[in-house]
């Protein structure tokens, strides 16, 4: 277990020299997560509002199939991307291969049914009572929703949160359609993978460490965004 | 021999994922277990830094690379006993089929890259993917590099031209498909790829694309624990005349040409 | 004109049948009490007249609109001239302020322009200073007022009432039923649930009695004094019920056999009948007395119980128990004790006939 | 796009025949990631329920931390276990790297902070009355947390789906501590994995739809278990 | 026995101090009543009570045991003698046998067993037939009794309850007051939170007054005639109070000085006072009479209320307003309208002297 005890030890180093390679790869990874996660969750709260509150037949199949998309494998989401994207694909004229967009379109694909899944779940927590009271109050469907949003906040940033983590600790989406490419859409997951297949262990974890104490920054202000 | 009914015994392979994906060692797994029975043989393919990795800590019995260099710095440190060769081929220098650099027709792989690097330099349509992981295929690649002359760090890594992967075989060649890009890669693959891409090989042969295939059993007496014995069964099955017959002819039936040429005994081409 | 008209409304939940066919006119500026034991349905009713509810079937008629068949849009416009108070209030996480804003919030108004009148309004409903407070850390009472703060504030032109002192203690309870009656004066309707029936008559125009349907509806008076069947008799606490059976007598009065008496009444309704004499109608003698009541009779003490400023006694007459009010002092003065032997009289037109 | 056709009809063949190879693979997936969500959820359920009722110093640090961890790429657990089965590492006498029960611990850690942290989520959204209420009725702390988690069932169902979506789709660990070994280790997204680079788009896509398959079967299973 | 102490026990929430310095003695099988305005502490003192609140400061005495420093094990055993039903009443996911069952349950009964029982108790509480509905569904006076049916299946020795009928319509109320005066017998010590005082006055052998401090405690029949103080006497509803200044008379009397006249009293208490006479104390003549009664009065009739069987008649007294009820039948009797002249009569020991 030496590995982990020097990983960390290059990780500081690694952080503290600034290493110019590991701040861009840094802020890459970062601009991709975060943008995949925003857009998500911008389009999973409130589909995920609309869902549980409209009654129409075949909800129960449809949250069904929600939840088994969590088991949605990343080389999967990676691989119909690709298909998607690339010069023979339906959206090949886009360029969108191999660039950091791409990325993005593929991440939000990824945690989209993780986002609205848990915006279901957190917004069934929410009693009736709230609701009846919102309505009677002469809130129109779409208050409503909102207000149940508002109560059950601290769930759905909870789902936010977990989206964000599934994004930047993913590899399949961003190897399929970032491909790794040196300087332009290498992230921190996809170098660990190299460095790992590379033989070199402590910088894996170096890496590995970086990564999580990032997320724990962003954890940090989701946080406080909630509180407020 | 406790009249055949000993335990079962384990015989771990760290290999290249290149090597994994041609499929060829499956097809010697069946052929050698049938051979011997009490023997379980489990091929674990990961890139080559780190199926060397898995054999300095005890966890494989055996690597199979095709990497020259590296192989003789595992046995230089004491971690495998001998290199045992035991089939070659060529890397291929793969391109677009609009061949912008003008490739096409040329012997010497050093003078290819060369001529991509100045075209890559002149004009943007001309593009060079390397996988960029330490890889055998990807320290080929840098040995031809070196060959030409240029400084790698100073005028090939880092230019436009030139887009590191850091993936393997497929999804390098998947990429400079896309990018109508220049590759080298081994043959094996490029020939499971060929259906689903339009890149044609431009160099198939010659000395800078020689890519020998050895396998090296890890030292017992550095790494306690390992199945040296099992080990050199499997070696012995590897370069019996059985084992070369079906290294000869794998990929036949499947590419229409074999994959792979055995040495039936001969020593290392170089 | 009726700002709310309810015809044949009928709700089940799990095959039981909580509402059956109940009608409802409700003049504008009325106030309307709905009375009736616990699980009539009365809850059910409030929400039904708020939309909150879809009755199986029914028509709602709201200031001339046929509310089930209107779009969802007017459903809106229309649950927005209607307030509703529950019976169990709940409240949005945040302040009281944010509570009470809620509801000109979604209705667009400016929130700032507004503090002040929610404040004002806090201030009168006794929980001024309260602004700032987390809603969810009132208590009881407090709560109850804020949530009626939290409807009143958008000025409905009907206001539903579930229960809305239940958890208030009396000087509360006073400040909130002048509220209402000053709400009144504004021309607003009010329908309330209440299980306190002094309460019914103190605010009500009209009382409906509840149970499943509609048993009686009238004011306060006639419901509590002329009970139109046993259920509404026993509901509102009538104290002297007697069965017997009625014939015609003379000069227009009719004859109510019981197994052991026979009572005189001024009203006609003949055949098996209940007759009921309000206990403040009866009075007491010591010695037969010279009275224009047609009813006398000679019973005992029975049972004595002091309750606030009065004591019930019980008076058996031959079997049939009758139950007086007196004053502390005018007991005391009489010095009764169980046992002690009495008169009562009632007149014939205390007794009132009902089936 | 007409991979995609393909795979499916690729993946309906292989169904109908029952490929041998297939059924092992699936079995071996479906043992695999049903044990790991099974035993995280044994520590994690509980866990959870400590860490929400608990008072102590440090409680929003700990959960950020596990909200941290929802972060933790799989290579980095495939990693850390890895150097802790390797023969030179801790429990490298156990023998466990390479095989199934190796796959499990990994993937175990893997979804233990989701499970925790979710758990705590589900928790934190049953109101305070209903603490307040089975105390009074003289519960001891075990009988109300336990109280609470029958309350807040829903929720925990859905974080148990969600982290048996992340094992059986992830990756990282699978390969790192399995190995990918024929007959021993592979499963259903290591043999994606393999397929993809060998360049079977198509047997790739019939894989993952054969996996969201599974997944949708364990998912109606485990609603119906928290039906009752 | 005392089954409970309180010494001392203070509260604060948001440094706003909800309980001061709170003292309670309750010995074992009395009905202890907590009356006080909305948001005056009840429901903290009582939650306190049952181990849910720590106090900031104070001792908290169960059965002779220092509750605050018990170890945790201990606390669980002390709080399963004691059922709470809260104001505000929850119930789990579940059906109502589930939710009465629960106490049983985590005691580690046996549950088919219990089936009878909780039937049992389930129909004394007019909720025969419940078993299986889902608890979530019920009304809220059905919520209200399955609460209490919850705490009663574990014939707790303390029971304490936070406005058991505020949901309550009369009837389900009589039947929930009768349950709790049967308890009584078995020996179960109650304390209840109520603001309905007449309930305070019937069910409770003590009762507190409470704002924030424990104002008076003492048999209903004291806190109600004998007030100790202003606060009191305005909460309980005393309706004549007058204020003056108290000097000794002859005869061991007091003679209480108002702005306009002299009241006497046989109270001792002298100086600045409050005097209190009950509505139901006065007499009322219309001619002034020859009676023992040291204070009578010539006034006028100011305002008239009709409230239930009584007539509330306001009588003005050179600026002093006197409150006098009456019967209907002797206000008509009298001919009572506003301004008709008349005299009061009240004797000197129904004025009660206080601070
Ligand atoms: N958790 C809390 N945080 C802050 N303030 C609180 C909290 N709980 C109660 N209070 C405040 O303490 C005061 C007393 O509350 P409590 O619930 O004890 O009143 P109560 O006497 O039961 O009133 P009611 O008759 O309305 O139920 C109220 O002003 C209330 O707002
Ligand atoms: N959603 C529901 N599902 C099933 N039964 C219900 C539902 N809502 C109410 N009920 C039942 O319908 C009956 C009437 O309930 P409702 O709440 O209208 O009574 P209520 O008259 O308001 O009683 P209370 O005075 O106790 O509040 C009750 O027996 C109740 O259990
Ligand atoms: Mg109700
Ligand atoms: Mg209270």
């Amino acid at each position: 277990m030496n590995e982990f005890l020097n990983g960390m030890l290059q990780a500081i180093n690694l952080i503290l020299t600034l290493n110019p390679e590991l701040v861009e790869i840094t802020t890459r990874t970062l601009f991709i997560s975060l943008s995949a996660t925003f857009i998500a969750a911008l389009i999973a709260i409130p589909l995920g509002g609309l869902i549980n509150f409209k009654k129409f037949k075949g909800k129960r199949s449809l949250i069904n199939l929600i939840q088994t998309l969590y088991s949605l494998p990343t080389v999967l989401v990676g691989l119909f991307v690709f298909l998607l994207l690339s010069q023979q694909g339906v959206f090949g004229d886009l360029n969108l291969l191999f660039t950091p967009t791409g990325m993005i379109i593929g991440q939000t694909l990824l945690i989209l049914p993780i986002l609205i899944g848990f915006t279901i779940t957190a917004l069934k927590t929410v009693g009736k009572d709230l609701t009846d009271l919102s309505i009677s109050l002469g809130a129109s469907e779409f208050q409503t929703i909102y207000t149940i949003m508002r109560e059950a906040k601290y769930a759905i940033m909870a789902a936010v949160i977990l989206g964000f983590g599934r994004a930047i600790s993913e590899v399949g989406v961003a190897i399929m359609i970032g491909g790794n490419i040196r300087g332009a859409t290498r992230v921190i997951t996809t170098t660990i993978s190299l460095e790992t297949s590379k033989g070199n262990l402590e910088l894996s974890i170096a890496l590995g460490i970086i990564l999580l104490g990032i997320a724990l920054i962003i954890n940090l202000m989701l946080n406080q965004i909630q509180e407020n | 021999m406790n009249g055949g009914f000993q335990e079962k015994q384990i015989l771990r392979v760290s290999t290249t994922t290149s090597l994994e994906d041609t499929g060829l060692v499956d097809n010697l797994e069946t052929a050698f277990e049938k051979e011997h029975p009490n023997i379980d043989v489990q091929f674990v393919s990961a890139g080559t830094g780190i199926a060397l990795k898995y054999a300095e800590k005890g966890d494989a019995d055996m690597v199979i690379v095709h990497d020259k260099k590296k192989e003789q710095q595992f046995i230089d440190d004491g971690y495998g006993t001998k290199r045992y060769p035991f089939a070659y081929n060529y890397f291929y220098i793969v391109g677009p089929t609009s061949d912008p650099a003008k490739i096409k027709g040329m012997k010497n792989a050093t003078e290819a890259f060369k001529k991509i690097m100045e075209a890559g330099e002149a004009n943007s349509s001309v593009k060079f993917v390397s996988r960029g992981d330490n890889s055998g295929t990807n320290s080929r690649e840098l040995k031809i590099w070196n060959n030409t002359k240029a400084n790698y760090n100073s005028s090939i890594n880092g230019s436009s031209w030139y887009i590191e992967t850091g993936k393997g075989m497929g999804d390098t060649l998947v990429i400079a498909n896309e990018k109508s890009a220049y590759t080298l890669s081994d043959s094996g693959t490029y020939l499971a790829f060929k259906g689903n891409i339009t890149l044609v090989p431009y160099l198939t042969s010659g000395k800078d694309l020689l890519n020998v295939y050895s396998a090296i059993p890890v030292n017992p007496e550095k790494i306690k624990g390992v199945n040296y014995n099992a080990s050199m069964e499997f070696v012995d099955f590897l370069l019996s005349t059985e084992g070369q017959q079906l290294i000869g002819n794998y990929g036949k039936e499947k590419y229409g040409q074999a994959l792979f040429i055995p040495l039936y005994g001969k020593g290392e081409p170089t | 004109m009726n700002i709310l008209e309810l015809n044949g409304i009928s709700k089940k939940y799990d095959q039981e049948e909580i509402l059956r066919n109940v009608n409802l006119k409700i003049k504008k500026g009325t106030n309307l009490g709905l009375i009736g034991p616990t699980g009539c349905g009365k809850t059910t009713l409030l929400r039904i007249i708020d939309l909150l509810e879809t009755p199986d079937s029914g028509k709602i008629v709201f200031n001339d609109i046929d509310v089930l068949n209107s779009s969802k849009k007017e459903k809106i416009q229309i649950r927005r001239k209607i307030g509703m108070v529950f019976q169990k209030p709940v409240v949005f996480r945040g302040t009281v302020m944010e509570n009470v804003a809620y509801g000109p919030d979604i209705r667009g108004r400016d929130k700032n322009e507004l503090k002040g009148k929610i404040s004002e309004k806090l201030e009168s409903l006794g929980l001024g200073g309260y602004e700032d407070r987390d809603a969810s850390s009132l208590s009881g009472g407090e709560t109850q007022r804020m949530a009626l703060a939290r409807v009143l504030i958008n000025e409905p032109e009907l206001l539903v009432l579930d229960e809305p002192t239940a958890n208030l203690d009396p000087l509360s309870t006073e400040k909130i039923e002048s509220i209402i009656l000053e709400l009144k004066k504004n021309e607003t309707t009010v329908i309330m649930a209440t299980h306190d029936l002094i309460q019914g008559q103190r605010l009500c125009d009209e009382i409906a009695i509840l149970n499943h349907k509609i048993f009686q509806i009238g004011s306060p008076e006639d419901v509590f004094s002329k009970p139109k069947n046993r259920f509404v008799a026993d509901f509102v606490g009538v104290k002297n019920i007697i069965q017997g059976h009625a014939e015609a007598a003379s000069e227009g009065l009719s004859a109510i056999n019981t197994s052991s008496l026979i009572i005189y009444s001024s009203e006609s309704l003949k055949g098996p009948v209940h007759a009921s004499i309000r206990p403040e109608d009866i009075t007491i003698s010591l010695n037969k007395v010279e009275t224009s009541a047609l009813n006398e009779f000679k019973g005992e003490v029975s049972e004595i119980s002091k309750q606030g400023a009065l004591v019930n006694v019980k008076i058996n007459v031959s079997g049939e128990i009758f139950m007086v009010y007196m004053t502390r002092k005018s007991f005391l003065d009489m010095e009764l004790t169980i046992g002690s032997p009495l008169w009562i009289q009632f007149k014939a037109s205390a007794v009132h006939v009902f089936k």
